[in-house]
């Protein structure tokens, strides 16, 4: 309905394969861009900016990372937050080693770190597959839990890691003291930048390999695709985006956590964001992070609202439930995620008013 | 080269190979043609064209096509084949576009009759058809191709490929630098453009020669009467050979300097329409009936509330819409009615048909249903009716804006005269008007007078606001036995209105009371059989499903009824009628190319039908012989049932009216 | 009546020239199997079996059900690896090979039942046929920019190329999983020609078609063979395509070779005819 | 070679000889111990393989890979444990008990089985992971969320420890009663399952379904009731293992999380084999406890957290298809 496409006829392969072909999801995409960086900070609470924002943003990247790994390679991985885990207490100690390393440095060799741990724990890839698979990435998951929380040389002996202080052009970006404005455009920042790169990744060669892997690994060998590069590059990025978005989780979102604040259900978190999101849909990583990141907040607010008053407690009982019950009717309802649910949408905007 | 002669002046532009000079120098960075190959609209511009065209007709000079040869141009709408146009009337040699999809027989025939020496194809398909007719042919010299897809093994000296044509025309044109605008320079405005064969109803096809001031005038005229500018999108999707093709997409093309673009294929015009979003369209009746009927069949198996909401707004539409578009008064809730239903249903439906950027749509060559016509005007599409034929380069009226209506076809177009004769034939006179045609002087006589009116062969008149109405062909207007009048075209026309309804012939001339045959509509009724869960294994059974003949029969009734309210014309109502086991076509004869019916065929080969219809017999029995797609042929048998219709008697209407 | 009329692309007028079968001569061998044996734990597939296959011809494989024509094709791009005898590629002997080896030589092929990656368009599946051309690393995709841009095109060129010789401009941007089955066929064979294969093995590619389908597809192969000069090796049941179009016949039965030549040979050889029309196996 | 080197040297040696030298001799010289800790470890393999068997039978059924398995043994422990706190006997607790557990089948199968049916195994998977969070939120709220002590008399379970072999060695080998009971009811448990799954009709049946849905709908078993049936054979080895559980330390929530154990014995064993659940658990159980006890002074405590993953994937690499999986062939 909203679609006009009559007249928008491509003269080069330049403009067929834009990320955007189609004038009116560019103006939307404008306007979202629009929205996240100018209108939300200039008018958001630092309550909004902070638990709602921010903590959408990381957990995003963690879901484009899952996706990649998931949704486009195929490999289902429940080790998520161990990569997220490296991420995090490496940004820690490379912040206190090296103080003098750029704050983008830090997490961006926070993210190569996990992307190497990442390559380690997907060499089983090669020789498991499905379900197999998911519960060797358990062991990833596990394994990292206890190293970080056995080995207090990664904490500095103390019992949590911290968001060191640290300034990007001048302005305090990280650690308690910095203000959720600028914490918001350092996280907005990376997801941007890195939201572009993993688009770009899946509609081009390397995307294709991943997708045939996923479709028809024999199929894809036959072509001429080696298996183990690819599935293992999977695994590399997957976890670079994880180790980001741990880095950003503790330094631009907890300030000081412990370790096992990355524990196995912030794996099965992530996992849902991917699920429900849409797998294999960089848009649905965001869509997912955001209706995950969305309904503890809810749940937490709407006895408040109903004006029920309920023991804090059952409240949290109460939303577990309703959290359980949600996942399975969404599967129920769309078991092809939220950015299905766009696509369809979409598709339908197309074709009005006609069917099909 | 000089300036001098690159440069004519205005006037002088009296071809399309000097129009085509100019408009490479003024507007040389601008698209001229496109064509959606490999996925994307590559596009050529007016420069590059002219250039490509440079060297094709330098090619065909040195390989020896002369001034005044002919050379057949057989293939899908694609730009090289354009060019070939250009090409040899650059150097003076005649284009004659014929029907790609002819059989060899008809297209012989042509060849023949044109004498044929050069042949510009697109594939290998046409090469072969060629191939296999250039025994019968002896003229036909050379045949280049355009695509060489499956031509490596084909080792015949008298083959080339279009890129060889060109290259011998680049060494061609190096070695005589003045060859090109001389040759150019030698023709003027009364020399031959083209010759298009026209694709009678009887006999063999007349080629009908126009002179580039044919052409080009009313090309000229109807872009100016129009406003057509260099901005428009075309679409080119009709067979070359058609005359209507030659004005809207090359004519118009070269007199405004406007773009034609070329479909992927066949299968994906619908797809390209939409992708394109054509400012400027033509589509016979038959394409606008088709999209309505898919429109509808669509809405059909939309949800309740689309449904709902497209109803409400196309019943809004057809009460404002075409008022608003003839620039009538309208109330401003109405107003504001439709500019909602504008953006819930008028926009995006026009956007999904690919309709949205239409500035101006032609439909002619048969009468256009009302409901049809109505329902794209009130969308908001200037769809308007245009009378016209081969021998009038297109155009003899035209419905001016603001002066619509579905049952006319508008007034005469600019320099265009009519007359009526006493026998109620159309006459006209005009710039369009055709040289001759072709070696066929006798023919050329009967249909044009010495003063320079043409018989339009069509019969008619003017109606109070200066607008002709066309009733029938003037032959084919009848008398039953009664003396009652009896125009077939006028009957069938109504019944084919109905969207269940595909094709109807009218029988009645010298015969007591009206017949007639009908083909129901595949698609619209198959829709219908699956909704029901009604199952099918072909035409035939669902031709024969009993409540099928019962809505066939109350859709002639229903004509009936209109018929007897005109008392011209309440004697010729449909008494008895049968529907029949197979759908007319063209590769049976039974269709024209251009899928008009051969009345008198189809009487000739259903005899034992149409006398079953006479002679009150409950069922008709006929064997036919038919062609399959693959070219087998075989037959059908079978045993129809004829349906008995109710009349009605022009009194027994006025006492229901009253 | 089935595609058999479809002759041999000869034009109409010279159908007076000697018949392309005989035509046609091939010397130069592409690939060489000898004394080829597998066995699936102790369960037989294939037995000694030697043939050849020549540069630019077309050859077939024939047989009944369960003949190990599948299993013949599996051994000669590297999916299965046979335990006796030797396979020479291209005048190398070659020692045990994986599949995407296999493909960078220039080995491609399609499947039986369509492999195809079904959450992909038409596009990207002939696409991915272009990954082994393509050399820029991931950093680059990442940028969809600059040479990885530039080849991305290029490789999208190629590609429409093919959709075009395939007639495929339809569902250009369709995903596979929604296309009737002929036309996923001919999207597969699409994907296997964007190798630019050498070799192209092509399993039953007429299987379930109807007869407009299978002409169709006959064209296509025929088209392959003469414009791109590429040596098809396919393996196919209705045997009046085989004979039609294939310049050499190799039958297998039970694992076993059982004759090898020309198509009239091969119409001509007894134990064939048995195999065939003979007792039957099943 | 210097001083730092040799410092490393030492270092690692020491390292390695911690992880491959040490505990062998530990073994030697107080092999009571070696004992008592691999009989801990059978009683806690069995547990996993308890768990472990429920995932079998529902995913060899229906390919469901129930990641609710765990919370259901919770929730099937405490289910017995309140009843017997509010009064109810001990054998009316455990029947009442197999009966919420079987309408918690029914239910689970029509509310959340049979509207996804013919997804893939990866969404029927979350799905049980939201089943999961439901039945902890919902557990939680009917048992509240601090771990109840099991009433161990009450069911008539023996809480003695008793020492044996005190003649071979420095101290007599301890043995818990109930590690015992657990072991031998374990036992019990197994064999009947695989009596139910080997000669009942109803066994066949679902083994039917393992191989081949279509077959098994041909045979005139209703789909449905079989993942009823399924789903009610795995609540009721829950129930087992529930009670044999919280019997050993309490009856609690955390005990879920302790039940992901049971997976790394699905590699090992294979997702379809009874006997590789059995087999995979003990294995499984020993090796934690003896890892756990001999490189504690190494890698310090926690390594029974995830040295059972590890041996899996060591084993996975070998064999990818586990130790009783079918060896898979692939096919073009």
């Amino acid at each position: 309905m909203l679609y006009r496409e009559a007249g928008q006829f491509k003269t080069n392969y330049v403009a067929d394969q834009a990320i955007f072909p189609i004038r009116q999801d560019r103006i939307g995409m404008a306007i979202v861009l629009l929205f996240a960086w100018v209108i939300i900070p200039a008018f958001g609470t630092d309550y909004f900016l902070e638990i709602i924002m921010i903590n959408f943003l990381f957990f995003s990247l963690a879901a484009i990372g899952l996706n990649i790994l998931t949704g486009y390679t195929g490999l289902i991985s429940l080790g998520t937050g161990g990569f997220m885990a490296v991420g995090a207490v490496a940004s820690y100690k490379l912040a206190v080693i090296f103080p003098d390393l750029n704050i983008i440095l830090v997490f961006l060799l926070s993210g190569l770190i996990a992307a190497a741990v990442g390559i380690v724990f997907g060499l089983p890839s090669l020789r498991i597959k499905g379900f197999y698979l998911a519960v060797a990435t358990l062991a990833a998951q596990f394994f990292l839990d206890w190293l970080f929380l056995r080995f207090d040389w990664f904490t500095n002996s103390s019992t949590a890691i911290e968001g060191v202080p640290k300034t990007l052009f001048g302005f305090l970006v990280t650690g308690p003291d910095a203000s959720p404005f600028a914490k918001y455009y350092v996280a907005l920042g990376f997801v941007t930048v890195f939201a572009l790169i993993a688009k770009n990744l899946v509609r081009s060669a390397i995307g294709r390999a991943w997708m045939a892997i996923r479709d028809m690994d024999i199929a894809a060998e036959i072509i001429g695709i080696r298996p183990l590069p690819t599935k293992l590059l999977a695994f590399a990025i997957s976890a670079f985006y994880s180790g980001v978005a741990g880095s950003l989780m503790l330094f631009l979102f907890y300030d000081s956590a412990e370790p096992d604040l990355f524990d196995i259900n912030l794996s099965f978190k992530v996992l849902f964001m991917v699920i429900i999101g849409g797998l294999g849909s960089i848009l649905g990583s965001f869509m997912g992070a955001a209706f995950i990141v969305m309904i503890p907040i809810l749940l937490t607010l709407a006895p408040d609202l109903l004006g029920l008053p309920i023991s804090s407690d059952l409240a949290k009982h109460l939303e577990f439930m309703i959290f359980g019950a949600l996942i399975i009717f969404f599967l129920i309802v769309e078991p092809n995620g939220l950015a299905r649910l766009w696509q369809i949408t979409k598709e339908k905007l197309r074709l009005w008013p006609f069917p099909y | 080269m000089n300036a001098a002669s690159t440069n004519p002046d205005a006037s002088n532009l009296d071809t399309f190979p000097k129009l085509l000079i100019e408009h490479a120098r003024k507007r040389g960075d601008q698209p001229s043609i496109r064509e959606k190959q490999f996925g994307i609209w590559q596009a050529w511009t007016w420069a590059e064209v002219s250039e490509e065209i440079k060297a094709l007709a330098c090619g065909l000079a040195a390989m020896g096509l002369k001034r005044g040869d002919k050379i057949a141009i057989v293939g899908d709408n694609r730009p090289r084949l354009y060019w070939t146009m250009t090409a040899a009337q650059a150097i003076g040699a005649v284009p004659v576009p014929v029907y790609q999809d002819s059989v060899a027989e008809e297209m012989s025939y042509v060849i023949e009759h044109a004498e044929v020496r050069f042949a510009m194809v697109e594939d290998q398909e046409q090469v072969d058809k060629l191939t296999e007719i250039r025994e019968s042919c002896p003229r036909l010299e050379r045949i280049i191709y355009d695509d060489k897809r499956g031509l490596r093994d084909y080792t015949y000296d008298f083959l080339s490929s279009f890129e060889d044509v060109q290259e011998q025309g680049r060494t061609y044109a190096a070695a005589h630098s003045d060859f090109y605008e001389t040759e150019i320079a030698k023709s003027g405005g009364s020399d031959t453009a083209i010759m298009l064969y026209t694709s009678g109803t009887t006999g063999r096809p007349k080629g009908v020669v126009l002179s580039f001031d044919n052409v080009l005038q009313t090309a000229k005229n109807s872009a100016e009467l129009e406003g057509l500018t260099a901005e428009e999108e075309v679409l080119a999707y009709l067979p070359m050979a058609w005359v209507g093709d030659n004005i809207f997409s090359f004519g118009q093309s070269y007199a405004a300097g406007f773009c034609v673009s070329c479909p992927e294929s066949a299968d994906t015009v619908m797809h390209d329409l939409r992708e394109l979003g054509p400012s400027y369209f033509f589509a016979p009746p038959r394409i606008f009936e088709n999209i309505l009927t898919s429109v509808l069949i669509r809405m059909e198996d939309a949800s309740s509330i689309k449904r709902k909401l497209f109803h409400y707004f196309m019943a809004v539409a057809k009460r404002s819409g075409i008022a608003i578009l003839n620039g009538e008064q309208v109330s401003l809730s109405e107003r504001l009615l439709y500019a909602l239903g504008n953006i819930l249903i008028y926009g995006p439906l026009k956007n999904v048909l690919g309709f949205s950027r239409i500035r101006l749509a032609y439909t002619a060559g048969e009468a256009i249903g009302p409901d049809i016509f109505d329902f794209y005007r009130a969308l908001g599409i200037n769809l308007k009716q245009l009378y016209g034929s081969t021998e009038a380069s297109v155009f003899i009226t035209i419905q001016p804006d603001g002066e619509i209506r579905a049952d006319t076809v508008g007034k005469p177009a600019p320099g265009v005269e009519i007359k009526i004769e006493d026998s109620g034939e159309v006459m006209f006179r005009g710039p369009g008007v055709f040289v001759e045609y072709y070696k066929n002087a006798e023919a050329t006589a009967e249909t044009k007078t010495a003063d320079g009116w043409v018989h339009t062969g069509d019969a008619g008149f003017f109606n109070d606001d200066g607008h002709l109405k066309i009733i029938d062909r003037a032959k084919d207007v009848g008398r039953l036995q009664s003396g009652e009048l009896f125009a077939p075209k006028y009957i069938e026309n109504k019944l084919k209105f109905f969207p269940d309804i595909k094709e109807v012939v009218a029988f009645g001339h010298e015969r007591e009371f009206c017949t007639a045959f009908i083909n129901i509509d595949l698609t619209a009724v198959g829709n219908w059989a699956e909704r029901n869960n009604i199952a099918y294994a072909s035409y035939q059974e669902l031709a024969e499903n009993p409540d099928v003949s019962k809505t066939i029969t109350a859709h002639v009734e229903q004509v009936n009824r209109d018929l007897s309210e005109d008392p011209n014309l309440s004697g010729a109502q449909i008494r008895r009628f049968l529907i029949l086991h197979k759908e007319l076509d063209a590769d049976d004869g039974e269709l024209t190319r251009t899928q008009k019916v051969r009345r008198s065929f189809i009487a000739d080969r259903y005899k034992p039908l149409v006398d079953g219809l006479y002679d009150g017999s409950k069922t008709a029995k006929i064997e036919t012989e038919v062609t399959f797609e693959d070219g087998r042929k075989g037959a059908i048998r079978a045993d129809l049932k004829v349906i008995d219709a109710q009349t009605f008697d022009a009194t027994e209407h006025l006492k229901q009216a009253s | 009546m089935t595609a058999a009329t479809l002759e041999r692309s000869a034009p109409p007028a010279q159908s007076e020239a000697p018949t392309p079968n005989a035509r046609r001569n091939f010397s130069e061998e592409l690939l060489k199997v000898e004394d080829i044996s597998l066995s699936f734990g102790g369960v037989k597939a294939l037995t000694n079996i030697s043939f050849d296959i020549r540069k630019h011809e077309i050859r077939a494989i024939i047989g009944p059900n369960g003949a190990g024509k599948s299993s013949m094709l599996n051994v000669i791009n590297g999916f299965y690896h046979p335990q006796v005898g030797t396979i020479t590629y291209k005048g190398q002997a070659r020692s045990q090979m994986r599949p995407h080896e296999a493909a960078k030589t220039g080995i491609a092929r399609t499947f039986q039942n369509i492999a195809l990656f079904k959450g992909m368009s038409t596009l990207d599946n002939i696409m991915t046929g272009r990954l082994l051309k393509m050399r820029r690393n991931f950093l680059w995709q990442a940028l969809y920019w600059g040479p990885a841009l530039k080849e991305e095109l290029e490789h999208r060129e190629k590609v429409e190329a093919i959709i075009d010789f395939l007639e495929i401009q339809a569902i250009r941007k369709t995903p596979v999983g929604r296309l009737p089955y002929g036309l996923q066929k001919r999207v597969e064979l699409g994907r296997a020609l964007a190798m630019d294969p050498e070799l192209l093995l092509l399993d039953e590619p007429m299987a379930g078609m109807n007869v407009e389908e299978k002409e169709d597809m006959c064209r296509f192969i025929l088209d392959v063979n003469d414009e791109f000069g590429t040596t098809i090796a396919l393996i196919e049941h209705d045997m009046g395509v085989v004979m039609d179009i294939s310049d050499r016949v190799v039958v297998l039965d039970y694992g076993r070779l059982l004759a090898d030549g020309t198509p009239d040979e091969v119409r001509a050889n007894q134990q064939v005819i048995d195999a065939y029309l003979g007792v039957s196996h099943d | 070679m210097d001083g730092t080197a040799f410092e490393f040297f030492s270092i690692a040696s020491g390292f390695l000889g911690g992880l491959f030298v040490d505990p062998f001799i530990a073994f030697v010289d107080r092999p009571d111990k070696l004992i008592q800790i691999v009989s801990q470890g059978l009683s806690a393999g069995i547990m996993y393989s308890l768990v472990a068997l429920g995932f079998v039978v529902i995913f060899k059924a229906s390919g469901v890979f129930n990641f609710a398995q765990g919370i259901m043994v919770v929730f099937a422990g405490l289910t017995v444990v309140s009843l017997i706190e509010i009064g109810v006997p001990a054998i009316f607790a455990i029947l009442l008990a197999i009966v919420v557990m079987g309408a918690m089948a029914v239910a689970i199968e029509r509310v959340v089985l049979r509207p996804l049916v013919n997804q893939p195994g990866i969404i029927l998977f979350m799905a049980t992971i939201g089943l999961a969070f439901f039945l902890e939120g919902f557990g939680q709220t009917i048992f509240g969320a601090d771990p109840k002590p099991v009433p161990i008399d009450a069911l008539g379970i023996p809480d003695d420890k008793f020492r044996v072999l005190g003649d071979f060695f420095r101290k007599p080998v301890r043995i818990y009663q109930l590690d015992l009971t657990a072991l031998i009811a374990g036992g019990l448990m197994v064999a009947a399952i695989i009596l139910f799954l080997n000669r009942t009709k109803i066994g066949r049946a679902l083994r039917a379904v393992a191989d081949d849905n279509q077959a098994a709908l041909s045979v005139g078993i209703p789909l449905p009731f079989i993942w009823v049936v399924v789903w009610t054979l795995s609540g009721l080895v829950a129930i087992f293992a529930g009670v044999m559980w919280g019997a050993q330390s309490q009856a609690g929530f955390s005990l879920a999380v302790i039940a992901l154990k049971a997976l790394p014995v699905l590699i090992l064993g294979g997702f379809t084999s009874v006997p590789g659940a059995i087999l995979g658990g003990i294995i499984i159980g020993v090796t934690e406890k003896l890892a756990e006890f001999y490189w504690r002074g190494v890698l310090g405590d926690g390594v029974e957290q995830w040295i059972g993953y590890v041996i899996a994937l060591i084993i996975l690499l070998f064999r990818p298809q586990g130790l009783f999986g079918e060896k898979i062939i692939e096919r073009v």
